[in-house]
């Protein structure tokens, strides 16, 4: 059993992160915590697809002339290409909520959700 | 013409007519012609049919897939001819009514009046018509929703108030009936009308009692059978040529001939009496007779009186249909055509009252027979009628509804109907004895209604008292349906 | 709006870096397609030398250096660039980012595909850079 | 043309570029370009559903790569289906927002039309695509594009769009951690391929994972309720140019990626025989009409009202799939399309309205009918078909609907569309009756509230005469497209 728990380290690592962003995203009132929460939360999956991709006593996938085309011998590039491009849209998602942020604050002058919402009832 | 297209010019002339009665709202006399013209041409049309119906044809009309197999499409079969014929004849006569009527009171909205009782009168046509069960339930649902603006026509609190349990009660029903038909689709894989029925002996008993009673409830909403009549009394608030042609003619019928079509095409005559709904049906319909005759009596509100009225004579049609028996069978057809004819003119007489004297309550009429001796006397002659007193149609429906009674063995049955005769009786003649009898309570003189009012009121009085002296072709459409139904009637 | 940073370390030590920081970033693109690099990551480092230029110098100063009209054109061209690339071969009867199709006379086919990556790789380049200067500008203004 | 389904979102990209850059240029060259690329991609679409319909499914390899190395785009008769309807709606909504736009948020109209066009890109995008993880790109594309939209209103319009995008952002994410589990246990990202390899692998917990976290995930985004949270504030606040982009579509394609992925890729077998997934999302959908219906009752602004009836509607798309027979999900998809086109009508009508009237409460319709008779007419039109009214589209999704409950032998959920049947009637009924029958309230009175210009009245009516074609015009579709694409995805 404990050596289960031990083998299986990275799922509950990622768990963990994943558990703690969603705690900032939905929990917290203060919108850039929350914004700190989903990139906490991106970043876990990023972490589970990376870890995912990695073999026991294998090497970067760049062909290498000692291992020839053993795919043994390189971790799976897979993932990585898929997380470089999951990367790309976080920034992208994050670049969006930085500039609805900003807006938020312009026009209300807070981040704390409640309050924005008390003032939009009163309009 | 070929015969289909007469009758696709039969059903497609209401829409066309309400797109242009929309069009030309703001010139009332052109709008008004549109009106008349529609219900001279329907009449036409369907008249032109009734030949070859009586010769034993029956034109159809296919128009396109609605659903896989199932289409959109119409057959002019006796039964669905007696209905579209008696709608579209007083729809003629409505029309002038309303005509009258409307200008008479100087009403608003009339465009969205005119357009809308045409767009009824498309639906009752399309429901008569209808060859399968989906579309006889899209028109029903058209003709639900076409009928709410004549509903609300005078937009005070109590006609919207009346509207929305119009709309409460009608689409509660249209749902029965939307998982009935469902039902028969998922039992059968068909939804055509086979005469004898097409609902196969095999299945569960059941599902085929609770699809029974789905059809029955959902039609009787609108049949306005006790329980589910209470819409009824309440949308007696729109327009008096509103009440007349539908609430006593188009809509309520729609419900009734629903039933009869259900129960003669698609359970059919023996499927019916095996499954074992009937008596509910018997039950509720002869109990809706007793007591509708019974509120009845208690209206002072004539309008209120004839709704109830309205309510037991439709029980008269659904219990004829569930009797079972040839003669009911035809009686019940019959007090479709003989019951619309009476009912309309005294709807007619109840409103040329209102537009000319502003009365609405039976206390109020006094001596208004000697004012108005044209119309009172219609109301008379319809008043004899009602009951079912020769020489008018009533007497024909209800002399074979009795007769299948007594086929059927149900001798309690006929005690009610005779019952119902005498309660019609002590509803109606008070009425007539009042208006003739009775001294003026106060010296203003009231001369006869307008000639566009009473023109209609004779007219449909003389039809009633055509459909007593010579009942064909009418009967003859009402017996060929029983002989192919039932084999045997008249 | 960016301001200049005040002290001399900070503006001298940034201009001597972006440049440096910008050639890297020329070496990543240009190697993105046989070894670790490409244009996503060679723009981002292009970007982050434009944006230490922004920091230290503020937005008027290292306008010169990179002029802020200049990012959204830029960012639609490099995308640009990487779909017409993807579309040419499209109509040439080859798949979409089908390079060996590109319309290059005389070019064998694993001629045109090295070089039709490397152009893709020089597109997302520029569009990544001119995308982060352009969120970058923007927020530092404060504009939504 | 083999290459067919590339084609469409790659135009929208293209368009979407090159009029930023046109609009740099000269704002109206921007609107030029944009609805052009609109109207090609719309063509293509359609030409590509005719062509799938003739010779069958059309698959195409990004790079010449076939799978499961490359990614692999499919344009099959659902998807063509889909493509479609999402590109012609597109092209309706882009006529509409020009003067929309011009009235509601003029200082956007820049970047309105490329975010609108990078919008149809991904939802298209997320149709073709036969790669799960590239549906995830897609996903947030169009997601990102929404979240730009949505952001343009006043007042509380940003902070809906931030927990739009908070909750969005939960949702792609989810659905990228379900892809991740499905490639480590099956090695593969194409769906055709992973659809393959998965019933060996039916009692892994892995697979348990991904197919609850793509039902969650789809789910946040489809706004299938209890996960609709974000939706009414969304809709409520957006211009409306915006909602009458998105709401029609955008939810519809989530739930087209559920149907996609549920049925097409883990298969009816895993959904309702290994794991009862398809059941709970019935009775989720259950849940969701109702509580939609009541909640769309309770609302006094019209686009609230519109916003939470649109949680029920696609909860009754999501109740036609859970139903897991032909017939239902003939109803379900039929209900993508018919809604689409009903919402869609419908929000266009609140658009107009308050572009003339600058009304959005409901009450403050009252009259609008002797006012606006054309738009009146296509808000009543849509009404009766979204509470199903025949012969209008509305009807016959939900007579499908009633079938594939009847022929589930699922009573509560035939109860369930019928009863919405009556609580829609409920809340239009209530609009009905102000705008036909009361006087208008002074502030529109004083305004005037003429007609809406033609650049929006066409637009609404094509939808609204739409929903009447489609109505009689069902079976063409039901006939030729759906009953196929459902055999296929449920057997049957």
């Amino acid at each position: 059993m404990g050596e289960e728990l031990l083998g299986r380290y990275p799922y509950f690592l990622t768990a963990l992160l994943l558990v703690v962003g969603l705690y900032g995203m939905l929990g917290k009132r203060n919108l850039l915590k929350k914004l700190i929460g989903m990139t906490v939360f991106q970043t876990a999956i990023f972490l589970f697809f990376i870890q995912g991709a990695t073999k026991q006593g294998a090497t970067l996938p760049i062909l290498d002339p000692r291992w020839g085309t053993d795919p043994a011998r390189y971790i799976n590039p897979l993932p990585h290409v898929l997380i470089l491009t999951a990367i790309v849209v976080a920034v992208a998602i994050t670049g969006v909520s930085f500039a609805l942020v900003l807006t938020i604050y312009r026009s209300h002058g807070t981040l704390d959700e409640e309050a924005i919402l008390e003032q939009g009832r009163k309009r | 013409m070929e015969a289909p297209f007469r009758l696709l010019v039969a059903l497609a002339v209401s829409p066309v007519a309400a797109a242009l009665i929309g069009l030309t709202g703001r010139h009332p006399n052109i709008r008004e012609a549109w009106t008349l013209l529609a219900a001279a041409v329907k009449a036409g049309a369907v008249l032109s049919l009734l030949p070859e119906v009586l010769a034993g044809r029956t034109p159809t009309l296919t128009l396109l897939e609605i659903s896989p197999g199932v289409s959109l499409a119409f057959r002019a079969d006796p039964m669905g001819m007696l209905f579209a014929l008696s709608a579209s004849l007083l729809w003629v006569l409505t029309s002038l009514y309303s005509i009258g009527y409307m200008r008479g009171l100087g009403e608003a909205k009339q465009t969205r009046y005119f357009a809308s009782f045409a767009l009824c009168l498309w639906a009752t046509m399309g429901i008569a018509f209808a060859s399968n069960l989906l579309t006889l339930f899209i028109f029903y649902e058209i003709l639900t929703i076409a009928t709410y603006p004549l509903v609300i026509h005078k937009e005070t609190p109590e006609a919207m108030a009346a509207g929305r349990k119009y709309l409460a009660y009608l689409l509660s029903g249209g749902l029965l009936l939307l998982l009935a038909v469902g039902l028969v689709w998922g039992l059968m894989g068909s939804l055509e009308f086979q005469p004898g029925g097409f609902l196969s002996g095999d299945l569960d008993r059941g599902s085929l009692l609770l699809l029974f009673l789905l059809f029955f409830l959902g039609f009787g909403v609108k049949g306005a059978v006790m329980p589910l009549h209470s819409w009824l009394p309440t949308a007696m608030i729109a327009p008096t040529p509103v009440s007349a042609l539908l609430h006593a003619v188009a809509v309520v019928k729609a419900g009734v001939f629903g039933f009869a079509r259900v129960v003669g095409f698609v359970f059919g005559q023996d499927l019916a009496a095996e499954v074992g709904g009937t008596p509910v049906a018997l039950g509720l319909a002869g109990a809706t007779i007793l007591l509708s005759s019974l509120l009845a009596l208690h209206q002072d509100n004539l309008k209120l009186r004839l709704a109830y009225s309205t309510v037991g004579h439709l029980s008269y049609i659904v219990l004829g249909t569930a009797l079972l028996s040839p003669s009911a069978w035809v009686g019940a057809l019959y007090h479709i055509v003989a019951h619309g004819a009476l009912k309309i003119t005294m709807f007619f007489v109840a409103g040329a009252i209102y537009v000319h004297t502003h009365r609405e309550n039976v206390s109020e009429l006094d001596g208004i027979g000697r004012q108005m001796p044209l119309t009172m006397g219609a109301f008379a002659l319809v008043s004899v009628g009602l009951v079912g007193l020769p020489p008018l149609g009533g007497f024909v429906s209800k002399w074979y509804l009795g007769l299948g009674s007594v086929e059927a063995g149900e001798g309690l049955l006929l005690g009610v109907l005779l019952l119902s005769g005498l309660l019609n009786a002590a509803y109606l003649f008070p009425i007539v004895i009042r208006a003739f009898l009775a001294p003026s309570p106060d010296g203003h003189r009231y001369g006869e209604a307008p000639p566009l009012l009473v023109g209609p009121i004779l007219g449909a009085g003389a039809l009633a008292l055509v459909l007593g002296l010579f009942p064909n072709p009418f009967f003859s459409l009402a017996s060929r349906s029983g002989d192919v139904l039932l084999g045997g009637g008249g | 709006m960016l301001t200049r940073h005040p002290s001399p370390v900070v503006t001298t030590v940034a201009r001597l870096l972006a440049p440096l920081i910008a050639l890297f970033a020329l070496y990543v693109v240009a190697h993105g397609h046989y070894s670790p690099g490409g244009g996503f990551q060679g723009g981002v480092l292009l970007a982050a030398s434009t944006l230490l230029l922004r920091l230290a110098l503020g937005e008027k100063d290292s306008a010169p250096a990179f002029p802020p009209s200049l990012a959204l054109p830029m960012a639609v061209t490099g995308v640009l660039l990487y779909t017409v690339t993807g579309v040419v071969p499209l109509f040439l009867g080859g798949g979409y980012l089908d390079y060996a199709r590109l319309p290059w006379p005389g070019a064998p086919a694993p001629l045109l595909r090295y070089f039709g990556i490397l152009v893709v790789e020089v597109g997302v380049a520029l569009a990544v850079w001119g995308t982060m200067v352009a969120i970058f500008d923007r927020l530092a203004r404060g504009e939504g | 043309m083999a290459h067919l389904p590339v084609l469409v979102p790659v135009a929208y990209l293209l368009a979407s570029f090159l009029s930023v850059l046109g609009g740099l240029w000269r704002d109206r060259l921007g609107y030029g370009i944009a609805l052009g690329g609109a109207a090609a991609a719309a063509l293509v679409s359609l030409w590509g559903l005719l062509l799938v319909l003739r010779q069958g499914t059309v698959h195409s390899f990004l790079g010449g790569w076939p799978p499961p190395i490359g990614i692999e785009y499919v344009l099959d008769p659902l998807a063509a289906f889909l493509a479609s309807l999402v590109s012609a709606l597109g092209v309706v909504a882009l006529v509409y927002a020009r003067p929309s736009v011009a009235r509601e948020a003029p200082e956007k109209a820049l970047l309105f039309y490329p975010v609108a066009l990078l919008l149809l890109a991904g939802l298209t995008g997320i149709v073709v695509t036969g790669d799960l993880f590239n549906l995830f790109v897609f996903l947030e594309i169009a997601s990102l594009a929404a979240y730009a939209l949505l952001a343009t209103g006043k007042g509380l319009s940003p902070l809906a769009a931030f927990r739009y995008l908070i909750l969005g952002t939960i949702g792609g994410s989810f659905y990228l951690l379900a892809v991740g589990f499905l490639y480590f246990t099956t090695g593969s990202l194409n769906m055709a391929d992973v659809a393959e390899r998965l019933p060996p692998l039916y009692e892994s917990r892995a697979v348990l994972a991904a197919a609850v976290f793509t039902v969650v995930g789809l789910g946040l985004k489809m706004a299938l309720f209890p996960l609709h949270l974000w939706l009414p504030d969304a809709y409520t606040y957006a211009p409306s140019a915006v909602t009458g982009l998105i709401a029609p579509v955008m939810t519809k394609v989530m739930a087209y990626a559920l149907i996609r992925i549920l049925l097409g890729v883990f298969g009816l077998t895993y959904g309702v025989e290994v794991v009862p997934l398809l059941p709970v999302i019935g009775w989720l959908a259950m849940g969701g009409v109702l509580v939609g219906s009541v909640m769309a009752i309770a609302q006094t602004d019209v686009r609230r009202m519109l916003a939470y009836s649109s949680v029920a509607q696609v909860a009754l798309v999501a109740l036609g799939v859970a139903l897991a027979n032909p017939l239902g999900l003939v109803g379900g998809l039929l209900h993508i399309l018919n809604h689409a086109f009903m919402k869609g009508c419908l929000f266009l009508v609140a658009g107009g309205v308050y572009y003339r009237a600058g009304v959005w409460g409901v009450a403050q319709y009252a009259g609008l009918g002797r006012r606006m008779p054309w738009t009146m007419g296509a808000f009543t039109l849509a009404a009766l078909a979204m509470i199903g009214i025949p012969p209008t589209a509305g009807f016959f999704s939900k007579w499908y609907l009633v079938l594939g409950g009847i022929d589930a032998g699922h009573w509560p959920a035939v109860g369930v569309v019928l009863a919405s049947t009556l609580l829609t009637a409920a809340y239009f009924f209530r609009v009905l009756e102000g705008v036909y029958t009361r006087e208008p309230v002074p502030e529109v009175a004083a305004v005037g509230g003429s007609e809406p210009p033609l650049g929006m009245l066409v637009p609404t009516w094509v939808l609204g005469g739409g929903v009447l074609l489609l109505g009689l015009g069902n079976v063409l579709i039901v006939g030729r497209v759906l009953e196929q694409v459902a055999r296929d995805l449920v057997g049957g």
